[in-house]
């Protein structure tokens, strides 16, 4: 047995201990606050059992393990649907990142509080004007000559759990008279500061966990700014590929292909299974592939990276398949169900229903970047195409036609 | 034959479109999302006076005496505000078969009221997954129905239903008023409350067999064939929007210097979806232009696969050109999203009209 | 009964009489000689009985009706297979052309000889370099100063029926230092002038109808200009919009819908027939809907025609759609036969054949108007929506990079 | 398991890329294709004596004793030159079926003569439009084979086959020596002629059952399944080389003053073609290194499935970004349009595999 193969099997029965306190059963009906709660004792559990912050140096609370255990333990962990989405994007960028840029001693107080599920870190990055192009973003960071301090104006938009967090890293422009992303620059905030604002986001299935958030003449120290002046957008660009690779569901969090085929077994249409339909029939075949290659891709990046190759394209595909499929699936799954086909249940997840799955897809095809950005990565990065032509090159922001 | 329209059909477009243009709120359209069993009711009172109701009934009824594109016009504008209204398709599908197989007195009862928009009718043929049963479960015997209609649109607000049932010598077309003890509507909940879909429930519930339909799954067939072309025009209207609203977006919002308008992502996204909505709105006309031709089944059902496919297609194009904003509750797009993933199933979804082509097809080359 | 019921009921009244001597079962088996000699007898039966140039005038020796009667006409023809491919770029679009721009005599006698079938006309547009994007060519047309003829070098490319062609059209480049589509000039040429190189291209299927055409030193007077001196790209574009609109077959000259539904009932997988499978059915019905949503926008063109409308997106529709629904259904049919599906008869024609259907289909969606063109047409003229970026625009061309 | 390959594997693919590439000519491929019941026999001469024909048997019978990985990086080789020889893939399906059913005299006459290169397999399962008939209409009567079997790829040119028949006690899978009197090969027209494919017409030929094989159908599933892997990675070769063909040509080809691969309706359609090519290799190589363990079959059909929708797909769209070239007979691009068609459809189209995935799944569900 593999010295892995062990990690693997002591995380499994770990997990599998606490499947009863906070898998997905145990969650059912809880309030938001009920589950927010559950959450962090989870994260506590999770801490003291030593499987948080894996890959993390043990300075900083980690476990000083390589990425391929933290990976093992997040391909068995994501089975359950335990009450870890609050924590994810705090753990995953936010904190590693302040990590790099802070200096010693206040930084590991967060991040052993962050591990601990007793704070949470946003990522205060879009703007209603700067989405795909992340370069455009508007809020302004003006640095007051006499004490070194800034003072923060301006919107983000869609900020995951801004709500809950108690910290945020944030780029703003400090620049605005040179080529856009050049006059950027990146901080740390305390989202409890004064001038800070949080206004819930519905999204279209109802669920409302993203925020628009205002910055009203927030004052922050030069202490609490993460590289340089004016380098803010490659400190943004790190951030987002920290997690370079995570575990993933091919079934993208929608219903698997096991319940699929239960549904169009147990559904009838004159007499005969649908899954005796050849439309049926392709639309599950063919999904399945699917998946099966991605399951693949993702074992093999695993293979590679305990090998030290680092991984490439194998997160761009995921996103742009997984979520098509998921979405093309659950449209096919709510029609070949007849009449009682249009029924929701606001409750449910979209790993239980077609409907919610269906519902939220849309949130996956744009989120964390939208399709048309993932073929132009892959185009660009892996291929060597040419980039998009952009008008807007080496043009200073402020002279850019808005 | 396809048609252009003449000028008392455009008048009727123009009128239907400035009306409901005007009457649109997608916050009150969101309060019906929220809400089981509620649905514009002012809107429903604007349909009757201005005489939309009554579009496709004899003078004799109170009706204008007009025709399906008279009527898909009226829906397609529908489509377009997403109207909170899904009696207008409901009712038309239980009028037009009370007046191909009503008896004299069920006509006389009814269609007045259908046409003046006072009475709101539904029909009742699915069940699980078939959308005419061979055998219903619905048992219709010595004039007294049993058994239950799942998932029937405009169930929760009608005041009549047709139903298939089984009768004492197979399957009969049936109505049934709706205000009888004995009757229980279940709401339910969908991702589209403002059609106040609704499980009906009869227990021992007076109906009475529509006297003209002897043979009943035909006569069901060819109502959900003009339910389709009125709905197809419906669908037409929300992918049309759909797609302008797409096409707006994207002349307006910049990224990365430009509209993104001019990535060829998103302008080419945006021309299949012109094609799409072409193409679904000939078909409609066409069907509609072909009503009691031999052919019309044939061609409603074409009409509906292309509706399907755009409306479901255009707008779910158009969510991902808006980007971020497009997911939002506060946006409207979820709202055509909605409904036309609604119109898509309530309908029949494709599976059911590709086996209605090919049947047709078939039978035409033997 | 209207004039127009009575037009058509007289035309296919003939046409269905000439269907034993011209018609499809007439051309099998016949060379190409033989065939391009049985054309040549149609065309001049078709003179005689008074149904060509339809909507020319009567002084260009045609009959002076309108679009209505011209497309009444081809519709009943095109259903028969007579052998008018030979004719129909000639008639279509360099002999209309010809006969606005060039001075009376000369032109009726030409018009007159086309229209019987005694010559035919081709089309020197595209060139290696210039597919697509068309003002890109490189044929260079030089004026001598001294005579004031033109001497033309250069290569065109995909000229169809060139091997066939008397006379032909030819856009040239005569002034190479201004912006491309500015520096080109119109001319009609002798095919079998001196100079003139005509050499078969074989198609992916073994088709050979188009041509490579070399210009060595080709000497023309001044006289077979066609519009002014750089203003060749308006005639080209004039040429290109002279058949607005014509008659269209919704399979795309593939198998008809039905053939599938023959061919999918007569054959039989595990005991049942094909036709039972909900693959077959989705592929024939949806393709079926496309089609008939292809002959409901036709006929509504006709109309809007008689109405004195003019014709708007109908034919890019037309192409882009039907070529494709074509292409797919002629590859899923071949699939659905077994292992025998890889059988291929290359005289069978893309109208009988699925898989010279198949075959021939790549060359449907990119001559005459690639898919990406078709769709940029309808993107900008119908939509509105912005012209691509296009670096070359109002370069010199000899200043545009290569 | 997927599986990262080892030293002796890339050395395996570098090398047969390597002659293969060398070995090149569509002027030659093109001679092929032209004429029926020719191939690359000095091809075939190379991957005899470059053991690619010896991979997968046993040392005992001459062979390299290698596994699936192995023969499938010469297949995706294969793929990606659009070789002339059939018989790699054929000729494995064979020996496969004798190693596994075959009787000791069987294997020990033809498994050298396959592993060398100088005998030739074929295997003749489908008739009509099943790839796996219940009932074949081929017979085996008293050791006496009477029937057709359509379209046997390789059947012009083999050596041996093995039919699926009807026996006395229902369907058989049995060896036949081609060489006999009594079978006449009719090599058939077909779009891409150096598949040397043939029906098969067999009276009163001798032929012998395969013994090991007491379960006919699932033994020729078996076999069909272990052809499909090594298909998959011919498809992946393939599919890969369009790839790169279209990425290259627009990069190089300029239309309105830049490279076209800078218009996002060539860029993103090559990067989808990217994704396609991905899936299907991860599929190939998973299912390869699934070979022997009980849910072979399923990822077999998977990487059929996803190397048919990629080489297929990828060579439509090759086509289309070379524009007006791209559909020259002088261009090779259709060498791989008609292989992609081919090999979809020999080895079983994708409604075939389709149902293996889900008649799986099922099972798997119970």
């Amino acid at each position: 047995m593999t010295d892995l193969t062990a990690y693997r099997n002591a995380a499994r029965a770990w997990i599998e201990s606490r499947i009863a306190e906070f898998g997905r059963d145990a969650r059912r009906g809880l309030s938001p606050a009920e589950d927010l709660a559950l959450g962090r004792r989870y994260l506590r559990a999770k801490y003291e059992a030593g499987y948080s912050g894996i890959s993390w140096p043990k300075e900083n609370g980690g476990q000083g393990l390589s990425p391929t255990e933290k990976l093992t333990f997040d391909r068995e962990e994501i089975l359950h649907g335990f009450p870890t989405e609050y924590f994810s994007i705090s753990l995953g960028m936010p904190v590693p990142i302040m990590l790099r840029y802070l200096p010693d001693g206040w930084k590991q107080e967060r991040a052993i509080a962050a591990l601990r599920g007793d704070e949470i870190w946003c990522q205060l990055f879009s703007e209603p004007a700067a989405g795909s192009d992340l370069a455009a973003l508007r809020t302004r960071a003006i640095q007051d000559p006499d004490t070194g301090d800034w003072v923060l104006n301006g919107q983000k938009l869609w900020t995951s759990w801004a709500h809950l967090a108690d910290y945020g890293v944030i780029v703003a422009r400090s620049d605005p008279g040179v080529a856009k992303h050049r006059g950027l620059t990146y901080f740390w905030v305390d989202m409890k500061a004064p001038g800070v604002t949080i206004r819930p986001v519905t999204l279209a299935a109802g669920d409302a966990h993203v925020n628009e958030v205002y910055f009203d003449d927030v004052r922050i120290p030069d202490a609490q700014r993460l590289g340089p002046v004016g380098g803010g957008f490659g400190v943004a660009m790190e951030t987002l590929i920290i997690e370079r690779y995570s575990a993933t569901d091919p079934a993208a969090n929608g219903p698997s292909i096991a319940r699929a085929i239960a549904d169009a077994t147990r559904m009838k249409r004159s007499g005969r299974a649908l899954i005796e339909d050849g439309r049926v029939r392709e639309r599950i075949a063919r999904n399945f592939a699917t998946q099966a290659a991605l399951a693949a891709i993702h074992r093999r990046a695993l293979l590679s990276l305990e090998a030290g190759t680092q991984p490439g394209s194998e997160g761009a595909i995921h996103k742009l398949v997984s979520v098509r499929n998921r979405q093309r699936l659950s449209e096919f799954m709510i029609d070949i169900q007849g009449v009682s086909g249009v029924q929701w249940n606001e409750q449910a997840t979209r790993k239980d229903d077609w409907a919610t799955s269906w519902l939220t897809a849309p949130t996956g095809r744009i989120a964390g970047g939208a399709d048309e950005m993932l073929l132009n990565t892959i185009a660009e990065r892996i291929l060597g195409l040419p980039q998009d032509h952009r008008p807007d090159k080496g043009v200073p922001f402020n002279e850019i036609p808005g | 034959m396809s048609v252009l329209f003449d000028e008392a059909q455009l008048q009727i477009a123009d009128e239907a479109q400035r009306l409901l243009t005007a009457h649109y709120s997608g916050e009150r359209l969101k309060t019906y999302l929220l809400g089981r069993g509620t649905f514009d009711r002012e809107l429903w009172a604007l349909f009757g006076a201005q005489g939309w109701t009554a579009i496709c009934y004899p003078e004799a009824f109170g009706g204008l005496d007009l025709g399906l594109l008279e009527l898909g016009l009226v829906a397609e504008a529908c489509g377009a505000a997403v109207t909170g209204v899904a009696a207008l398709t409901s009712s038309f599908a239980l009028g037009q078969a009370l007046l191909r197989f009503g008896a004299d007195e069920q006509q006389n009862h009814w269609l007045p009221q259908l046409a003046a928009g006072s009475a709101i009718g539904a029909i009742a043929f699915g069940e699980g997954q078939d959308m005419l049963p061979d055998a219903p479960a619905l048992r219709l015997e010595g004039g007294r129905l049993s058994g239950m209609k799942p998932a029937v649109t405009a169930g929760g607000i009608a005041d009549a239903a047709i139903v298939l049932a089984q009768g004492e010598n197979g399957p009969v077309l049936a109505l049934v008023d709706l205000a009888q003890p004995g009757i229980t509507r279940s709401l339910l909940d969908t991702f589209d409350n403002s059609r106040c879909t609704a499980d009906l429930t009869f227990v021992d519930v007076e109906a009475r067999e529509l006297p003209g339909a002897t043979d009943a799954p035909a006569g069901a067939r060819e109502i959900l064939r003009l339910l389709a072309v009125i709905v197809s025009f419906e669908q037409v209207g929300g992918a049309q929007k759909m797609l302008t609203a797409a096409r707006d977006y994207a002349l307006t919002r910049r990224a990365f210097g430009q509209p993104i308008g001019a990535f060829q992502s998103v302008k080419h996204r945006i021309a299949e979806d012109y094609v799409l909505v072409e193409l679904a709105r000939a078909n409609a006309i066409h069907a509609a232009s072909c009503a009691g031709q031999p052919d019309f089944g044939l061609y409603a059902a074409a009409a509906r696969i292309s509706a399907t496919e755009a409306y479901d297609g255009v707008s779910r194009d158009a969510v991902q050109v808006h980007g971020g904003i497009g997911v939002t509750w506060e946006a409207d797009l979820h709202l055509h999203q909605r409904r036309a993933r609604t119109l898509s199933v309530e309908a029949g979804p494709l599976i059911f009209w590709e086996d209605e082509v090919i049947s047709q097809l078939q039978g035409a080359a033997q």
